[in-house]
C-alpha cells in the first residue's frame, strides 16, 4: 500500500512539476485573496492584525478546494479513469498518494502565504514550534478529507459546485481549530493552542483512516 | 413583539414547514403510485 | 480448451440507457475474436464490461473464470484495454506515463522500456508530453503500456484507427505473437479487411445484442456452449448470414 | 394510523404547550417555543442516526431497502433541521433579542443542515443507481463523524471564549412536572411522525426505483428492436 502511495504521489507532484497548475494559479490566486482580504478590512483599524489568524486558514482552505478539483481533474480525464481502475493498485495507496501530493503542494502554498502575511499584513510570527504543530496535522487533515470527498464527485457532471459544498462543512472543524491555535501562538500563550493542535491531529486520523477504510468502495465502480 | 407573538410565529413556521413537507411527499407518492402497477406495488 | 469469456444473456447499463441488451459470447483462450456491427451496436460496452469496468446488471458474465457481477475487480489486473482516448496523462511525458503505468500494474521497469523500444518511442519522442502527439503516437504509447502489462485477455478498442501502415503491421504482429504465447484477443473492428486478414473469427453486434435479427433469447443454443475444439463459437453456427466471410473463423 | 396518532399528538401537544404548562420562571413564555424547537432537533438527529446505520448497512449488505432507509432519513432530517433553525432563530429572538447567536448548538446544528444539503446535492447529482448508493453510503457513513467533530469543536471554542458581558439565557432551563411531560410527549409525537414520514418517503424511493425499471425495460425492449430492424 505505502509503494502504491509513493508511486501515486510522485505521479502527482510530477504532474504538478510539469504544468505548475499549483504554482502558478493557485499559489497566485491565494496571494490574491490576502489581497483582497487587506483592502475589505482596512488595515489601518486595526482588523486584520486581529483577523489574521483566520484569514491566513480562511485563504489556505480556498485553496485547498482548488488543489483538490485539480487533483480530481487530472484523473477525471478521458480513459485515464479506466486506465486507472485497471491497475493493481491499492485503493488506500491510492488514497493516501492523492492525500500526500495535495499535503505537499498545500505545505509550500502556506509557507508562502505565511511570508504573505508577515509582509502585508505586517504579523510578528512568534511561537514556531505550535505554528509548524498545527500547520502539519492541519494539512494532513485537509488533504485527507480533501482526496475523500473529491473522488466523491469524480465522473459527475456538476463536480466543480460539488467538491466545494460537500468539503467546506466538513473542514469547518480545521479552520476553527487551526485559527485558534495560530491566534494562540502569535498571542504567545501557546499553552492555550496546543489542545487545538490535538484536535488536529484527531480529525486528520480520523479522515486518514476512513480514507484507508472507503476508498475501495468508491473506486469499485465511479 | 410580545413573547406570545415570538412562540405562535416559531410553531407556525415548524407547522407549515413539516405539513408543507408532508403534503409534498405524499403528492409524490401518489404521482408515482399511478405509474406503477398495483402488483409491482408490495414492498414490505 | 478453456473458456475465457463466457456471456450469456447479458445486460450492461450506462446512465439509463441499455448499450448492451442481451450478449452471448463464448470466447475460448488463444482466440482471437473481432467484434464487428454499426456504431452503437455496443461493441465498445462489450469490451469495457470484460475489463469489469461496466457492471453486469443481469444475465450471466464470466472473464477469466471470475463472476463478474461479484468479482469485477478481480478481472482488471488480469485483462488489457486499448480504449480509443489512450487513457494516458496529458502533461506528462511518454516515458513517465509508460512507467507510472507500468509499475502500478506490477510491470519490471526493463518489460517497460522493452516494449517502448518495439513502438519506437525512443529517444526525443520518450520525453515529448503526450499531449504534443498525434493521435497515432499517443495509440504506439497505449500499446506499449498494453504490451508490457502481459495480459491475460486483450480488449482492443478500434486498434487500427489512427496509425501509418507501418503501426498497423507492428500492431498485427503484437496481436498474432500475444494469441502464440497463449493470450486471448478481443478486438473491436470497422476494419474488416484487416481482421480478415488476422483470421479473426467475427461476432455481430447489433442494437446490444448478439445474433443480429434472431435475437438473444431464441439463439440460446445449449450445444454451443462447450464447443471442445474452440474454433467455432455458438455465434458462429447460430446465423451465418449475419457473418462477414463465414470462412475465416477459427483461432490463430 | 401512525398518520392518525400524529395528528391526535400534535392536537394534544399544542394543547399542553400553549394551555396546561405554566410560563417559565426564567424564561417566560418563550419556553413554550422549546416544546417545539426541541423534538424538532431530537427527530434531526435520530434520523441522521438512522442514515448513519443505514449506510453502514448499505457498504456491508449492499441492497437497495438501505440505500432507500438511509437516503429517506437524510431528507427527513435535513427538513428538521431546517425547523430546528427556525425555531431556534425565533427562540433566540424572544429570549437573547438577537435571531443569531454564535451559539453552539445553533452553529453546529447549521454545518449539520449544510453537511445534509450536500448529501441531498450529491445524491441528485449522481447518474446511475448504483454509484448513487455507493457515493451517498460514504458521505452518510462520515455524517455521523462529522457531527461529533463540529459539535465538539464549536462547544470547546465558544468555551474558551468566555464572553461575560453577554447575556446569556442558556437552555437548560429547569424543568419538571407538567413541562417534563410535555416535553417527552412533544419528542414521542415527533418520532411516530418520523417513523411515518420514513415509511412514505421509502415508499417514494422505492415506486421511483421501479418506474425507473419499468423505463429501463422499454429501453430494453426498444434496444433489442433496433437489432432486427
Amino acid at each position: 500500500m505505502l509503494r502504491d502511495a509513493v508511486l501515486v504521489a510522485g505521479k502527482d507532484l510530477r504532474l504538478e512539476v510539469r504544468t505548475r497548475v499549483g504554482l502558478g494559479q493557485v499559489l497566485p490566486f491565494a496571494v490574491l485573496v490576502l489581497v483582497l482580504f487587506g483592502f475589505a478590512l482596512d488595515p489601518d483599524r486595526g482588523i486584520l492584525d486581529a483577523a489574521t489568524p483566520g484569514l491566513f486558514w480562511v485563504t489556505v482552505l480556498f485553496s485547498a478546494v482548488l488543489a483538490v478539483q485539480r487533483a480530481f481533474a487530472v484523473e477525471s480525464a478521458e480513459g485515464v479513469r479506466d486506465a486507472l481502475r485497471l491497475t493493481s493498485l491499492a485503493p488506500g495507496g491510492v488514497f493516501l498518494g492523492k492525500a500526500a501530493a495535495i499535503a505537499v503542494q498545500l505545505l509550500v502554498l502556506e509557507v508562502a502565504l505565511g511570508v504573505g502575511v508577515v509582509v502585508l499584513y505586517g504579523a510578528d510570527p512568534a511561537g514556531w514550534a505550535l505554528l509548524v504543530g498545527t500547520a502539519v496535522p492541519a494539512t494532513a487533515g485537509i488533504a485527507a478529507a480533501g482526496s475523500l470527498y473529491g473522488v466523491l464527485a469524480v465522473g459527475l457532471r456538476v463536480r466543480e459546485t460539488l467538491v466545494p459544498l460537500l468539503l467546506l462543512p466538513v473542514l469547518a472543524p480545521v479552520l476553527l481549530a487551526s485559527t485558534r491555535a495560530f491566534e494562540a501562538a502569535l498571542d504567545g500563550s501557546p499553552a492555550d493552542g496546543w489542545p487545538w493542535a490535538g484536535l488536529l491531529a484527531l480529525f486528520a486520523v480520523v479522515y486518514l483512516g476512513c480514507g484507508i477504510g472507503l476508498y475501495g468502495t468508491l473506486l469499485e465502480e465511479s | 413583539m410580545s413573547p406570545w407573538g415570538y412562540v405562535v410565529l416559531g410553531w407556525a413556521i415548524t407547522l407549515v414547514v413539516v405539513v408543507g413537507y408532508v403534503v409534498i411527499t405524499m403528492q409524490r407518492g401518489r404521482a408515482l403510485s399511478r405509474q406503477v402497477p398495483a402488483e409491482e406495488q408490495r414492498w414490505m | 480448451m478453456a473458456s475465457v469469456i463466457h456471456f450469456r444473456d447479458v445486460v450492461a447499463v450506462l446512465g439509463g440507457f441499455p448499450a448492451l441488451a442481451g450478449v452471448d459470447l463464448d470466447v475460448d483462450a488463444g482466440e482471437l475474436v473481432a467484434l464487428a456491427g454499426p456504431n452503437g451496436a455496443g461493441k465498445t460496452t462489450v469490451l469495457r464490461v470484460c475489463a469489469g469496468l461496466v457492471p453486469v446488471v443481469s444475465g450471466t458474465a464470466e472473464v477469466l473464470g471470475f463472476n463478474l457481477t461479484s468479482q469485477g475487480r478481480q478481472v482488471r489486473s488480469r485483462v488489457g484495454l486499448l480504449g480509443p482516448s489512450g487513457g494516458l496523462y496529458e502533461d506528462l511525458t511518454v516515458a513517465d506515463n509508460l512507467r507510472f503505468f507500468g509499475r502500478a500494474s506490477g510491470v519490471d521497469d526493463v518489460d517497460t522500456t522493452a516494449a517502448a523500444r518495439r513502438f519506437g518511442l525512443t529517444g526525443r519522442l520518450s520525453t515529448t508530453r503526450v499531449a504534443q502527439l498525434s493521435t497515432g503516437q499517443r495509440r504506439r504509447v497505449a500499446l506499449a503500456a498494453l504490451v508490457a502489462r502481459r495480459a491475460e485477455l486483450w480488449l482492443l478498442d478500434e486498434p487500427h484507427a489512427g496509425l501509418d501502415a507501418a503501426g498497423r503491421d507492428l500492431l498485427d504482429e503484437v496481436i498474432v505473437g500475444a494469441c502464440a504465447a497463449g493470450a486471448t484477443v478481443v478486438l473491436a473492428s470497422h476494419e474488416l479487411d484487416r481482421t480478415e486478414a488476422l483470421r479473426c473469427r467475427h461476432v455481430n453486434l447489433a442494437g446490444g445484442t448478439t445474433g443480429g435479427a434472431t435475437g438473444p433469447s431464441q439463439a440460446r443454443d445449449p450445444d454451443g456452449e462447450r464447443d471442445p475444439e474452440g474454433e467455432r463459437g455458438p455465434e458462429s453456427e447460430r446465423g451465418p448470414d449475419q457473418e462477414r466471410g463465414p470462412g475465416v473463423h477459427g483461432a490463430a | 394510523m401512525l398518520g392518525v396518532i400524529v395528528l391526535a399528538g400534535t392536537a394534544v401537544t399544542l394543547w399542553l404547550s400553549f394551555v396546561a404548562t405554566p410560563a417559565d420562571a426564567v424564561q417566560g413564555e418563550a419556553v413554550r417555543l422549546l416544546y417545539v424547537h426541541v423534538p424538532s432537533v431530537t427527530v434531526a438527529y435520530v434520523a441522521c442516526g438512522i442514515t448513519f446505520v443505514a449506510s453502514g448497512m448499505w457498504l456491508w449488505k449492499r441492497t437497495e431497502w438501505w440505500d432507500l432507509v438511509g437516503s429517506s432519513a437524510a431528507e427527513i432530517a435535513s427538513v428538521f433541521t431546517a425547523v430546528t433553525l427556525l425555531s431556534g432563530m425565533v427562540w433566540g429572538q424572544a429570549t437573547w433579542g438577537t435571531a443569531w447567536e454564535w451559539d453552539p448548538r445553533l452553529t453546529s446544528t447549521l454545518f449539520l443542515f449544510l453537511l445534509l444539503v450536500g448529501y441531498q446535492a450529491l445524491r441528485a447529482a449522481s447518474p446511475d443507481r448504483s454509484s448513487r448508493a455507493r457515493r451517498s453510503a460514504v458521505v452518510g457513513l462520515l455524517l455521523v463523524p462529522n457531527i461529533v467533530i463540529v459539535n465538539r469543536s464549536v462547544q470547546w471554542w465558544r468555551s474558551l471564549h468566555q464572553d461575560a458581558t453577554l447575556f446569556r439565557t442558556d437552555l437548560d432551563f429547569r424543568i419538571e412536572g407538567l413541562m417534563l411531560f410535555t416535553w417527552v410527549f412533544a419528542t414521542a409525537v415527533g418520532l411516530v411522525l418520523l417513523a411515518w414520514l420514513l415509511m412514505h418517503r421509502f415508499r417514494i424511493g422505492w415506486l421511483a426505483n421501479r418506474v425507473e425499471e419499468r423505463r429501463l425495460g422499454d429501453a430494453l425492449t426498444a434496444r433489442r428492436a433496433e437489432a432486427t430492424s
